[in-house]
């Protein structure tokens, strides 16, 4: 195969607007990328002069699927900059609800965006016809996990309890009990269910590979999501503070978000990423099902994320347990909601592993409280080089393997799947300069 | 007859008798203020309290309220079940139960409205005394603390105890069992009450007021600060108006139609195809709360439809006073 | 206490259904059994459609009518609009009739001017027809029958404008407020017909229904020509949502409409500073 | 009659509102029983362009998402907007009170002059939407009675009155007892209240009440320490189509 030209245009299943663009002549290949074709959102612009209060209202609208995500990470920022004291109860219910909302993305990714790929179908809806046993079970653990995000933080999709210093309403201990019942009942029987179906569809992940640098927080007590330092494969811890000397981030012609680099042309953030980085303080189960499924670092299939993903699910559900154990034995405290801040100026930066990877949120404050400068650094972001240097190398990998062009197209796709991007978020930003 | 009291602490075990018979209705804490609420643990009623968010008038015509059920299919319209568990209100202030007696005549007299009707069967109603706030002005509609009117029992506050009086056959045979907890009481007569927030005028007269005061500048004014929320008609023991919708239910042939609180504050409230809304101003639609408070519904003892909660004042954000309105008419 | 829920409708059967205008469609319902509604002119009833919801409509024809009973229902939202794509066949929920509505009885013996905007035909359709009525037509003075509408193509019960036309026991005055071809008659608004009547003026009763804005005008032309305010009856319309004096809607100052309308002598609710 | 076919499009948005419909689980199987989903880009990957309902999030923000949302008013009969994004532009609105040049500048780069400026749009500034379903995230209870209304026939109807109504029927503590400024008052019901409930201000997501008095608003979130320019930022968050701060209001 010499010549080759293609484009996938609004890519599907993919959290908003990208493009796929593959051109080989004369067997050099001289573009392979992901095109990011969403509009621009200008979101640190439009906070600015906005007060403490209004910052993750507004950062969560940079993505709904990622909203849980964006306002923890907002409110830790925020709660740095101005100096909030947050109990530990506080800290543990968040904790609670980033699990929450990482068991309902993954799941979601899992069984309704990657799904189908494995299955040969197009979407999950032929296979709520073929698979309806599966589909209702995906059903059931995604309701669940949403049922947890919905008692701890209000809702769902944009939450709308969490404000800088804790929670403008706290979960009752019968909502607290019933979580632990459904997740110790519901939910790890299911995943155990989940585990053997994707055991089954090894075979259909493509063995490709392609080392990169694999970046994810790290703390000394636990799998970290909620904090930690930023932890590389290549270079070791960095304070979540120097966060720009990891991203750094830039410019490229081809797409509306930012592109991302640390050490090497690119990094990967996300579940594998993750795994990679704190593998050993994965929990009993969540650690059996990684070694039934071969995912011991360092793992280099990028398709892989999907099984870690699954993973995670196993170990957040049992993380969740574990927290839910000692929230219900300690009890859960009234706090006096609405505590003003002390107002004075400040930055602060947070850093939460989203369902996709490291999220920050950087944040100064003038004398009144109000936004000066935001910025926010986003795992699709992160990951679009990434995924553009995957690309580079598995197109060649492809043609040695003698994949036709509707199966180039499809692996292609399925790339750009795994890594769940979410292209909403990517597009926050202000200051694209187009530069070539 | 030697009257009777009961301790303060013994209140909750009075309740848990209370509860082995009946649902019990009583106001418990919520946050800074107070709810009518079904009770659990008795320990959670209060006596002692200022005023709930909502009145009582939740448990009669609920916000939200299924009249009428039906069968897309089957083309058939049916009742809804309307469940009148025997059910004892303990701890009400006599404001409270004048605002039910006001809807009582407002479902019971011309077409009588069996929705309503059903849930006012089986009522026992205990009153409590209480001590005016900075919002109550109960006693200038003709609704002083010592009122009794309505209740079956009524317990006036003093020293840490409640004198209990049974009104009503009903009351007294609840009395009866309460026996182990009474004590002689030491206190005859009346608490005197002071209310500081009050009408110029009582309200004999008052109607012929409103019905002089249609061009008074003082609803313009008023309407300035009004935003219409509808508040003060949702939290008001005597305002019933309600919208009418229907909804199938996605997917199957179940539909209902329900009533649900509605305000006239609202623009909406009066339109009509092709858009003519018959209170249009703002400063009409304020005209038309107040007066139908004091002008334009009385009861059958030409009481005004208002008993002086205070809850509209209370509640609005914008600060409106009915008080200081009608103290500007009069 | 004892009551029945006011609320749930009567199952009743579409018979005849028929494309009046654009908007306008005709029904001819029957209850259970072919049983009367026994309304008087003027009364309504709150019509169901199920899934949709309810609408207060008129009565359009006269109680001497047996079997059936008759409406018009323009389409203007949810219900009237799922009620225009209903067929015979089809089934309606009704309840009522509710309100006050002509005290005919107290018309016998005097002259009647009609005075109808626009779909205020509808109700005052079911007064005319009573009075013209050939075995009652007697009972009463002369009768005037006033029809305004937007166009000629706006019409309503175009087959009974003919027949009013052509019987010399009725004058019947018609206009438009807009001139379309093939229309030779009057132009203008409604009151341009007033003033060219010859009323007897201590023997004639109005009645008016109409467009909101239509009422304030007409009233004005009547008195000019010396009817007194109780001669007068207007049929108003307002919101309602229960058709039984509950839900508020149709409040006037202190009157329901729906109890003590939609028909009223003007000089009862003359100092209803809302009502006109 | 056969199943309706329905399709959803995204614009500028979040994505939310496509997440809330996945999100009913309890009832995605019978949806899926009731209309035939030709296109649905987050979730699916055949794209139908036959379709009857046109279900629109995010707002309209190029010239590029103009003539797409021409293309689909044409093909659809009943247009629906979903939520804030697409019903009043929404958070992506805050930008239409930013220098116009420079948010060009930022999409465009040098070749900004190429394009004419487009702010971020509600849906119905560009085509007709025939319904909406209001709130960032729209409530999928909503979309639920949406649907069945639009299968029933009926017209979906969304409240007129004031989130106050639903928190009131809540017997939720009002905010303001807290002194937090909240903008139930002159925001659309339809959420239940989802925030004061949950003890957290309203935003003003479902969009302002027709009737608004914003003189009167102004003046009660003053009362409770917001500056000038605070409340109008508070105006801004989702409305800043529909509302004109600088200008005085009438009664
Ligand atoms: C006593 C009475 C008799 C009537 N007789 C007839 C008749 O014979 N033929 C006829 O076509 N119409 C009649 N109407 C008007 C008819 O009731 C309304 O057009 C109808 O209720 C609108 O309902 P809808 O569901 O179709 O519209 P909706 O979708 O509910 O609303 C469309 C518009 O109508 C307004 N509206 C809602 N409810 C009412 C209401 N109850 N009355 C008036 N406007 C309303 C809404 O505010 C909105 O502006 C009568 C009204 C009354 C009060
Ligand atoms: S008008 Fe106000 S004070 Fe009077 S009863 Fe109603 S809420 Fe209470
Ligand atoms: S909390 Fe907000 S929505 Fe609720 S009553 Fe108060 S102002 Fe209204
Ligand atoms: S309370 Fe306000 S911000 Fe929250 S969902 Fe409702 S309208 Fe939107």
């Amino acid at each position: 195969m010499n010549n080759l030209s293609i484009r996938v245009p609004y890519v599907t299943r993919v959290e908003g607007h990208g493009t796929i663009a593959v051109d080989l002549k004369e067997g050099k290949l001289i573009k392979s990328v992901l095109e990011i074709v969403e509009p621009p959102r200008y979101f640190e612009a439009m906070m600015k002069g906005y007060l403490y209060t209004d910052a993750a209202v507004i950062s969560s609208r940079i993505c709904g699927i990622c909203s849980v995500g964006h306002q923890i990470t907002s409110v830790k920022a925020t709660e740095k900059a101005l100096a909030f004291d947050v109990s530990d109860q506080t800290v543990t219910l968040r904790k609670l609800l980033v699990y929450g909302a990482t068991m309902q993305s993954h799941i979601l990714h899992i069984f309704f965006l990657a799904a189908p790929d494995l299955f040969s179908a197009p979407s999950v809806i032929p296979l709520a016809k073929t698979h309806p046993e599966t589909i209702k079970m995906a059903l059931r653990m995604k309701r669940l996990s949403n049922d947890i995000c919905d008692i701890i933080g209000g809702r769902t999709i944009h939450p709308n309890r969490l404000v800088p210093g804790g929670f403008t309403k706290l979960p009752t201990r019968e909502q607290l009990l019933w979580i632990k019942d459904k997740l110790e009942n519901q939910m790890v029987p299911d995943a155990k269910t989940s585990f053997e179906l994707l055991k089954s569809l090894a075979d259909k992940f493509p063995a490709f590979s392609r080392e990169t640098e694999y970046i994810g927080l790290k703390t000394d007590n636990e799998y970290a999501f909620y904090d930690g330092d930023v932890s590389s494969t290549d270079t070791g811890l960095t304070p979540e503070k120097d966060y720009l000397s990891i991203t750094n981030e830039f410019v490229v012609s081809h797409s509306t978000a930012k592109h991302a680099k640390h050490k090497r042309s690119s990094y990967a953030v996300g579940a594998l990423a993750r795994l990679n980085n704190n593998y050993g303080k994965l929990n009993p189960l969540a650690r059996e099902v990684a070694d039934a499924l071969g995912m011991k670092p360092i793992v280099a299939n990028p398709f892989l994320n999907t099984v870690a993903q699954l993973i995670e699910t196993i170990h957040v559900t049992e993380e969740s347990i574990k927290i839910l154990d000692t929230l219900l034995t300690t009890g859960i405290k009234a706090e006096r909601p609405f505590v003003p801040a002390k107002l004075h100026e400040g930055t602060g930066v947070g850093c939460t592993e989203v369902p996709r990877g490291i999220l920050f949120h950087e944040y100064t404050y003038d004398n009144r409280g109000r936004i000066v400068k935001a910025n926010c650094v986003i795992p699709t972001n992160q990951n679009a080089q990434n995924i553009d240097d995957d690309m580079r190398e598995l197109v060649p990998w492809m043609i040695a393997n003698n994949f036709d062009k509707d199966k180039m197209t499809l692996t292609l796709e399925m790339l750009v799947r795994a890594y769940d991007p979410c292209i909403s978020c990517s597009v926050h930003f202000l200051d694209v300069k187009y530069v070539e | 007859m030697s009257s009777k009291a009961i301790a303060r602490e013994k209140i909750p075990d009075a309740v848990s008798l209370l509860k082995a018979k009946y649902r019990v209705i009583a106001p418990v804490p919520k946050g800074k203020t107070f709810v009518f609420k079904k009770i659990g643990n008795p320990q959670e009623v209060v006596l002692d309290y200022n005023t709930t968010i909502l009145p009582l008038k939740k448990f009669f015509l609920p916000p939200d309220e299924v009249i009428v059920k039906y069968n897309l299919k089957k083309r058939e319209y049916q009742e809804p079940e309307i469940e009148s568990e025997p059910t004892v209100f303990f701890g009400i202030h006599n404001y409270e139960l004048q605002g039910i007696l006001r809807l009582d005549y407002a479902f019971g007299t011309g077409v009588k409205d069996a929705t309503y009707l059903k849930k006012r069967e089986n009522n026992i109603f205990i009153g409590v005394t209480y001590t005016p706030d900075d919002y109550h002005f109960a006693e200038s509609v003709g609704i002083p603390t010592d009122l009794k009117e309505g209740f079956d029992i009524f317990l006036t506050k003093y020293n840490g105890h409640y004198r209990v009086e049974a009104l009503t056959d009903k009351g007294k045979n609840i009395v009866s069992q309460w026996s182990e907890f009474l004590e002689d009481c030491s206190y005859d007569g009346d608490p005197v009450v002071h209310f500081k927030n009050k009408l110029k005028q009582s309200v004999a007269g008052i109607r012929e007021i409103f019905h002089g005061a249609y061009n008074h500048p003082v609803w313009k004014e008023t309407s300035k600060k009004c935003y219409s929320c509808g508040t003060c008609n949702l939290v008001c023991p005597t305002c019933y108006c309600f919208d009418v919708s229907d909804e199938v239910v996605l997917g199957t042939d179940q539909g209902a139609r329900s009533r649900r609180w509605d305000s006239c504050q609202i623009l909406g409230f009066t339109e009509v195809a092709g858009g003519e809304a018959f209170r249009e101003k703002r400063y009409d639609r304020v005209r038309h709360r107040m007066s139908r408070k004091f002008a334009y519904i009385m009861d059958d003892r030409d009481r005004p439809f208002c008993v002086g909660c205070g809850r509209c004042i209370r509640q609005c954000t914008a600060d409106i006073s009915i008080t200081d309105v009608m103290n500007a008419l009069l | 206490m004892e009551a029945k829920n006011i609320y749930v409708p009567e199952v009743a059967d579409i018979i005849r259904i028929e494309r009046m205008t654009e908007l306008e469609t005709f029904y001819d319902i029957k209850l259970p059994g072919g049983r009367d509604l026994g309304h008087e002119p003027g009364q309504f009833v709150e019509v169901s459609v199920f899934g949709i919801g309810e609408a207060p409509i008129s009565v359009s024809s006269s109680h001497l009518k047996k079997g059936s009973f008759e409406m018009v229902v323009r389409s203007v939202g949810n219900v009237t609009q799922a009620m225009q794509k209903l067929k015979a066949g089809d089934k309606l929920g009704i309840r009522g009739p509710f309100g006050h509505g002509f005290k005919t009885k107290d018309f016998e013996g005097k002259d009647i001017v009609i005075i109808a905007g626009g779909i205020g035909l509808v109700p005052l359709r079911s007064l005319i027809n009573t009075i013209i009525d050939p075995a009652e037509r007697k009972k009463y003075g002369r009768v005037i029958i006033l029809y305004g509408s937007k166009t000629k193509e706006e019409f309503l019960f175009r087959n009974e404008l003919e027949t009013w036309e052509s019987r010399n026991d009725i004058e019947y005055h018609v206009t438009v407020d807009r001139k379309t071809s093939g229309w030779n008659g009057n132009v203008g608004v409604i009151t341009t017909l007033i003033p060219d009547l010859k009323l007897d003026l201590h023997n004639t009763i109005a009645a008016v229904c109409g467009p909101p804005i239509m009422y304030k005008f007409v009233i004005l032309s009547l008195r000019s020509k010396g009817l007194k305010d109780n001669q007068l009856y207007v049929s108003l319309e307002r919101k309602m949502k229960c058709g039984v004096g509950k839900c508020g809607h149709c409040q006037i100052n202190n009157i329901y409409v729906c109890q003590e309308g939609p028909v009223f002598n003007y000089a009862y609710i003359e100092d209803l500073k809302e009502a006109i | 009659m056969g199943k309706p076919k329905v399709a959803f499009f995204d614009f500028t948005s979040c994505e939310g509102c496509q997440l809330s419909k996945l999100n009913l689980e309890n009832d995605l199987l019978d949806i899926l029983e009731l209309v035939d989903i030709v296109n649905f880009r987050e979730a699916i990957s055949n794209h139908g362009e036959d379709y009857e309902i046109a279900f629109i999030e995010g707002s309209i923000s190029t010239p590029h998402c103009v003539e797409r949302i021409h293309k689909i008013r044409r093909q659809a009969q009943i247009v629906v907007a979903l939520g804030s994004c697409a019903h009043i532009g929404g958070i992506n609105a805050i930008r239409n009170n930013m220098d116009q040049d420079e948010v060009r500048e930022a999409v465009y780069g040098n070749d900004k002059y190429l394009f004419p400026s487009i702010k971020a749009q509600a849906v119905s500034d560009v085509v007709k939407v025939d319904y909406v379903i209001p709130g960032c995230p729209m409530d999928n209870q909503e979309f639920k009675r949406v649907l069945s209304a639009l299968l029933t026939g009926k017209i979906p109807e969304i409240p007129e009155y004031s989130v106050c109504a639903e928190c009131k029927a809540k017997e939720n503590e009002c905010l303001y007892d807290y002194g937090v400024v909240c903008m139930g008052p002159i925001t659309r019901a339809g959420c239940r209240a989802a925030c004061p409930t949950n003890g957290h201000y309203c935003y003003g997501c479902r969009g302002l009440v027709p009737d608004l008095n914003k003189n009167a608003a102004k003046d009660v979130m003053e009362k409770y320490k917001l500056s000038i320019d605070q409340i109008k930022k508070r105006f801004y968050m989702f409305n800043t189509n529909y509302v004109n701060m600088e200008e005085k209001s009438y009664e």
